[in-house]
């Protein structure tokens, strides 16, 4: 049996190397064009504890972590066991472990089979021997598993060379050395049992990179001159990233007190004229919420980056899930618009930030990114034409038109307008000076507090959702758009529900599914498409209050289809498998032939 | 800006809604005094403000103005200032909106040494709620929420900027708006973070009487004091029965901006080669 | 004509005694058991300024504040007129004002029929005749209008005394020979061009409350040990009152830093045993919004007041609004369950309040109680017996449970419960030492991150809401259940929807209306009952972007009960009028008709 | 509490988690031995924290604990005690969560003296989130978020507590529990706010060498040093060299329960002529 398609689990503990085996892997597959998904899972220790990788590699473009896993390697039993629960193995996966560690007596989740399928490797043995220390011993493992299972070696190599490109010439060639003994242990000592081979061809490398790196990229990308933040996670690395090369552009990175100061701070930039977000997580965008409704008030451009991480309050601040959603939409106090976007995976951070940028600019108000942790910790492979511009898709920016000379005369930053949007001046124009204010105003910014300006100047604020949806649809449809079945998804559920429509359809089952891509202002038109021939609509959301129906049912009114919506409401901690999704189609579909 | 400006040219179309005899009166019309003094262009000058009667000011005067929310006004003013150095940011707040629900601002805007101006009209009292006390408020006074008399030590805000390490912490008084101006001008002048607590009568909710009991209760600096001393300032500054007025603690070193320009910025540039090109930063992604 | 039922209106100066009038009449109207009604307006000066009030007057209970005026006193026209959108005169209102305060040439928003019902009067001659001073004008004003139409005089001698109690005996005789003045004056050089005169039945007297005295009342009642906050208009007068009245209970009062400080405050003395709360509004709920996720997650009981105003952000800090809806209900990050309350009236306020401790108490979770600054600020007339308890209705209060011996073996404090509700000790109690965290936990507390856990610990916080729903029921309907035509409001919007479905009755229209208390948890049976038989809803709002009907629409499908749901929002500023709902009544019940 | 508890009774059934070697130990152990000391009663005694490694603390100690939000410890405290003021409350975090995030509410806790113990565990860095710049983090260095080196003047703790007329201010160093046993067993028996300034090392993001840099930095206060001079004490602080462990700053006065108890909750019912019932309060509602 030759696969197009692997997915192969690490687990040890933090000092033994699993994060750098995973990413050599997934360099080495990129950098021959193949298709990777990595995910990073941890204990709560901030050195040593628990630690695994989960690497999906495959020939074809892959949408999700891979729900079992092909080959699992056990640099360490008692981690391994830790992750019991997330690492689901296939039924005939193949374990490798280190010869020196035992194996305890009970409690190992494998089968007879797996069992049979079992190669012992003295992986630290063998480390020691080519390198004097055990530390090499993920290296000796990537030799064995590419000798074992096909993978690309000559990559490997070149990879491993990167990895260390920092250190010493002897490092570098003793790791080689342990790689290769990794490889000829296999030849020499090793009856392969399994029949899995893995096949594909080499193409052009692709990127790798995170959703958190996709964003502060975006970012930069959409003409980013500050940024102010306060460490959270998991959204920390934009900040880092962005401290580190911002500056190589003339930009300023800030780190503040906390998230109050951070809001403000780039509402004070962006007033000044500068293109500013910030980046954050639950705890933090609450404190956000004030300057969030700030920023609407006044009328300035910011962008904020939520990484969605499991709550309440501080939760489980390493675990995703979609449950700001609500909180997004409807943070502030009052009648407060301002723009949601969600991506639905690590090219889609890129996009929905350079997209973030163009609305904030041009409509002057907020908008929020909803990431979540398991985009923003992900590694993926990207087409470097993706991010280079070259990609079909979403790729405008903006640079913010200032007042003409008309608009100086008499300038009036709030003017009431059309589209609710007014000139916009800032310091360094001449004329262009007026009070910007988080009071209710006049067109001057003066403070207003009768119920008639406000009602002009509310209805003023809300006009420009009318013009930003005439902009933008970047829904995406996934199966036949007919199909009397539907899932409505959003943000990083996306992969799972792809690949679980696509199965589906492949059993026979008709079914297709939208993701929209701006979540709110709400967007009709391709719900009204969707919706058509559709009897059921499965909503799958990390949210257990199921916050994603309660938004939609507030805009469309599912009954005048005909439409039953089937909730799917799950907390987060871990994301959705193509698995769940698929039996949840299938489910789904029995009741409604049975019915039929 | 072709011709001198007047301070009169500072003002703004609003009219202030102060109750008659403010004490925020005399530091307004002091400021667009010492904006004259300074021959600031407005187009380059931002006056911000958090929220209380006396953040009000941000609306008085003619140049890029910003009333935010309560408290803020600093990481605000510090957004401004980093991201266009070339501005005049004086920022103004409340006792309320500064050492109460803004407390954990200033330290930081201070120990960073942005390059604004940060005044604090302090008139020991929530004025625009209507008379609650503030952490200023003096021990016994009974407000609308200690109607058994305040209670618990008071702030000393000259004392906290000087233990911020503020590069300049000064004091002054509504009541002498001659001093106000020159003050203001020398905060302006400053290169870094200049603090001012202007001692300024809220004559609805503390009384008539505050211009006469804080007159007798200050003490100018005279000419031969030397702000530059950290330890002798704060003794100065330890004194609450007798309130210096001056400039209490000065001393220059590098501002924020410049800090980031020298240490950063140009080590980043230097680090890219020149300006980075999105494919520049690409690279770091390619496996 | 006699009047059972009149709506006097007074403007002039902040320094003209507006408001002393006002409560004067109040006083005397309620301590002769009649129905009082009085709204204050002022402009954004802190001393001087504007300033009106609008005092409704009835021998039968009233709703609303009347949305016309039959008196007009106008003591400085100038100032009247900033209060021209405001302050609407019946076409045959009556107009007094001072005889030494010349009209304006123009811009006087006067009829005809006004102009020919205008009483000059010299209200501050004679203040200064009686006085020595023009200060007391007011109390002239009232004597002239007391013999004008009617009032109860006797009362008002009465109010006058106790207003100026604590004035030596001189000033208090003035004053009644100021207003033996301009009872004189009318009786002797006015002849009355008007038919109203003022009718009633005396009975006992009624209280007089403001709604924030209300929630002070009720917070006391319930039994309230410890309040933090942080002033905030138009909240602050809860917080005034307390830190007044309860350390005579032995409560203790902070004032804290700021919002973040008081949630955080009160939490701790939650956990430490006691009954907390805080009150706050608009920018200061926004910066709770993370503490309110902490209690949720904690499972600590707390009760946040959140009096709303005019928003977005700083708003319209004196004015009334209904747009916190969705940041009360969705406001934190997570899944966050908190139940919300909303008072209708001044009344409702200590109801509201006493219910919010009895839930939060006993289920273990934050309670939000959205009034408005129209029921805070407003003055009513209050039954005795309401607030004593003798009032049939909600009046349970609860006291903590502590856990039993054997609970307190090996005690969990997060125990997973039939109810979702668990053992809760507190400081002094041995044996129940644990840890409450705002990180996900297990039973004992202790933090766990993993999925399972989560979702479990998810469960058990929402299940409190199954049984809090079987607890209460407190929605009032008006008006035939069965009509064809509904209105659906929620807090102070329920005076003028009360009285519009009324009349609109009396006028034939079929119209019902549903005013839920529990706004949260979605309590779907009053619903379904109100629902039968309706063919439209109307949903009045006081929040342009319609957050109660999108919040409804995300609970129930209209569609399901056959039911078009119709929008009537509008930006808060001034509350509706009864004429604006009864007019979008008729509309829409033509529009009915017409489809028949 | 019959029998006398050992500093074992006061470990609670969580493993710590930290790093091997963190500076954190040190401090939990002394703690533990304090608390023996001090023979307090779990049943009466509240350790909270915000949210850091320092702040897992909470979970480490038998007592009525909790980990609560970041940078909110101090507030929480000050719930527990007032409503609470026979309990004895330990509030713990580190050096992001009290003096970035929470320094608003440290100088408020402070100037009422509210009666409880306030210790930071400093190690110049922000450990859970893995290694980004606090507000003590020296100049120049490279951590996560300052990858050109951390700019701007840094905090100093003690001088800032100082400031803010905290009644009792101590520094003292993982790497010597016996002299942090010895100081916190004096802050919680001082009546008061305490606050303590524990040097911790973070090894995994500040080095290994951080005991051996910090033991060089350090000097111990010898007994004859009188800490109730305010601008000695100051003065003290301020030498950043060399960091003085011990009792810098010492001043006993009334704590915030009893100033409430005898200024507000007397007067109060000395007003109300006794506990006010409802019927009472409800008699000012009367027309
Ligand atoms: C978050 C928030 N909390 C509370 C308020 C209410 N508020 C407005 S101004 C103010 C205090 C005013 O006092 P101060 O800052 O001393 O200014 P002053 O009016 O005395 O000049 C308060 C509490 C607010 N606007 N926002
Ligand atoms: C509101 C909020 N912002 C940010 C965070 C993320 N965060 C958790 S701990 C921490 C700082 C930790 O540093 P410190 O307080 O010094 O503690 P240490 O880990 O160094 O002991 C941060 C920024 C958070 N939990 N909540
Ligand atoms: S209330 Fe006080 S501070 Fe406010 S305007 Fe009046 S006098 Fe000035
Ligand atoms: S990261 Fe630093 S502070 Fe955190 S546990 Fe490890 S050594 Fe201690
Ligand atoms: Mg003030
Ligand atoms: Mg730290």
């Amino acid at each position: 049996m030759n696969n197009r398609n692997i997915v192969i689990g690490i687990a040890g503990s933090g000092g033994d190397g699993v994060v750098s085996a995973g990413e050599i892997l997934v360099n080495a597959a990129s950098s021959d064009g193949l298709f990777v998904f990595m995910l990073k899972s941890f204990g709560a220790q901030i050195r040593g504890g628990e630690c695994s990788v989960r690497v999906r590699i495959s020939d074809l473009p892959v949408q999700s972590q891979g729900d079992r896993i092909d080959v699992m390697v056990v640099l360490s039993w008692s981690n391994f066991l830790r992750f019991r629960t997330e690492l689901l193995l296939k039924d005939n996966a193949v374990i490798l472990s280190d010869t020196d560690d035992p194996m305890p007596d009970k409690d190992v989740p494998l089968n007879d089979q797996q069992r049979e399928l079992w190669y012992k490797i003295p992986f630290s043995k063998l480390a020691n021997e080519k390198t004097g220390s055990s530390l090499a011993k993920n290296i000796v493992m990537l030799g064995a598993i590419s000798e074992l299972f096909s993978l690309p070696k000559e990559a490997l190599n070149k990879s491993v060379h990167k990895k260390f490109r920092n250190k010493p010439d002897d490092i570098i060639e003793s790791n080689i050395k342990a790689m290769q003994a990794g490889t000829d242990y296999v030849c020499e000592h090793v009856e392969k049992k399994d029949p899995l081979r893995f096949e594909y061809e080499a193409r052009s490398p692709r990127l790798v990179m995170q959703g958190n790196e996709a964003v502060a990229m975006g970012a930069i990308y959409a003409g980013l001159e500050f940024y102010a933040g306060y460490p959270i996670t998991p959204s920390t690395e934009i900040m880092e990233w962005i401290s580190r090369y911002l500056p190589q552009r003339d930009g300023i990175t800030m780190q503040m007190e906390d998230e109050l100061a951070s809001i403000n701070a780039i509402i004070g930039a962006s007033f000044a004229g500068r293109k500013a977000m910030t980046a954050t997580s639950g705890p933090g965008i609450s404190l956000m919420t004030e300057g969030i409704g700030l920023a609407t008030m006044a009328e300035i451009p910011i962008v904020i980056i939520n990484v969605q991480r499991g709550g309440p309050s501080t939760g489980l601040p390493t675990k995703t899930e979609q449950a700001d959603l609500m909180q997004a939409i409807w943070g502030s106090t009052g009648d407060s618009p301002r723009v949601v976007i969600a991506p639905c995976d690590v090219e889609d951070c890129f996009d929905c930030t350079v997209m973030a940028f163009y609305i904030s600019e041009k409509y002057q108000m907020p908008v929020i990114v909803l990431s979540d942790q398991f985009i923003a910790h992900r590694t993926e492979s990207v087409s470097p034409d993706a991010i280079r511009g070259t990609k079909e898709g979403f790729r405008k920016t903006y640079t913010r038109d200032i007042p003409n000379e008309e608009e100086l005369k008499e300038y009036r930053r709030y003017k009431f307008t059309e589209s609710g949007v007014s000139p916009m001046s800032y310091p360094g124009i001449p004329g262009g000076e007026y009070l910007g204010s988080g009071l209710e105003h006049d067109e001057r910014g003066y403070p207003r507090g009768d119920a008639v300006s406000h009602q002009k100047m509310t209805e003023k604020r809300w006009k420009k959702f009318e013009y930003i949806k005439q902009e933008f649809r970047f829904e995406r449809f996934y199966g036949p758009l007919d199909a009397p079945l539907g899932v409505i998804a959003w943000g990083s559920t996306k992969g799972a529900v792809k690949e679980a429509v696509n199965k589906a359809n492949a059993m026979g089952i008709a079914v297709g599914a939208l993701v929209p891509q701006l979540i709110y202002p709400f967007l009709l038109d391709p719900f009204n498409e969707f919706m058509k021939n559709k009897k059921r609509v499965i909503i799958p959301e990390m949210s257990f209050s199921g916050q994603f129906k309660r938004y939609l049912r507030g805009f469309i009114r599912f009954g005048d289809y005909g439409v039953k919506d089937v909730a799917y409401a799950k907390a987060g901690g871990s994301p959705f498998t193509v698995e769940e999704i698929l039996n949840k189609i299938i489910e789904v579909w029995k009741d409604m032939e049975a019915r039929r | 800006m072709n011709e001198a400006k007047k301070a009169a040219d500072y003002r703004s179309e609003l009219k202030p809604i102060w109750c008659p005899g403010c004490g925020d009166f005399g530091f307004l019309n002091a400021m667009y005094k010492a904006l004259e003094e300074l021959q600031l262009d407005p187009a380059n000058t931002v006056v911000c403000s958090g929220i209380g009667c006396s953040s009000r000011i941000s609306g008085y005067v003619k140049a890029y103005s910003f009333n935010g929310i309560h408290g803020r006004v600093l990481p605000f003013a510090s957004g401004v200032k980093m991201s266009r150095p070339e501005t005049t940011v004086i920022a103004v707040g409340g006792d309320g909106d500064g050492f109460s629900i803004g407390a954990g601002h200033i330290g930081h805007a201070a120990r960073k040494n942005i390059n604004i101006t940060y005044v604090v009209l302090d008139n020991n009292i929530y004025g625009l709620t209507k008379g609650q006390a503030s952490p200023t408020t003096p021990l016994g006074v009974r407000t609308k929420t200690t109607y058994y008399g305040n209670m618990g030590t008071t702030f000393n805000p000259v004392r906290m900027l000087i233990a911020y390490k503020a590069s300049f912490v000064a004091r002054t008084f509504s009541g002498d708006p001659k001093h106000i101006q020159k003050i203001l001008v020398e905060a302006v002048r400053h290169p870094g973070f200049a603090f001012i607590e202007v001692l300024s009568p809220c004559v609805t909710f503390r009384g008539q009487d505050q211009y006469k009991i804080l007159r007798e209760r200050v003490r100018y600096l005279d000419e031969s004091y030397n702000p530059e001393n950290e330890v002798e300032a704060f003794d100065i500054a330890n004194d609450e029965n007798m309130l210096a007025l001056g400039v209490i603690y000065k001393k220059i070193r590098p501002t924020y901006d410049e800090i980031i320009q020298q240490n950063v910025i140009s080590k980043a540039k230097a680090a890219s080669n020149g300006v980075a090109k999105i494919d520049k930063l690409l690279e770091q992604f390619q496996p």
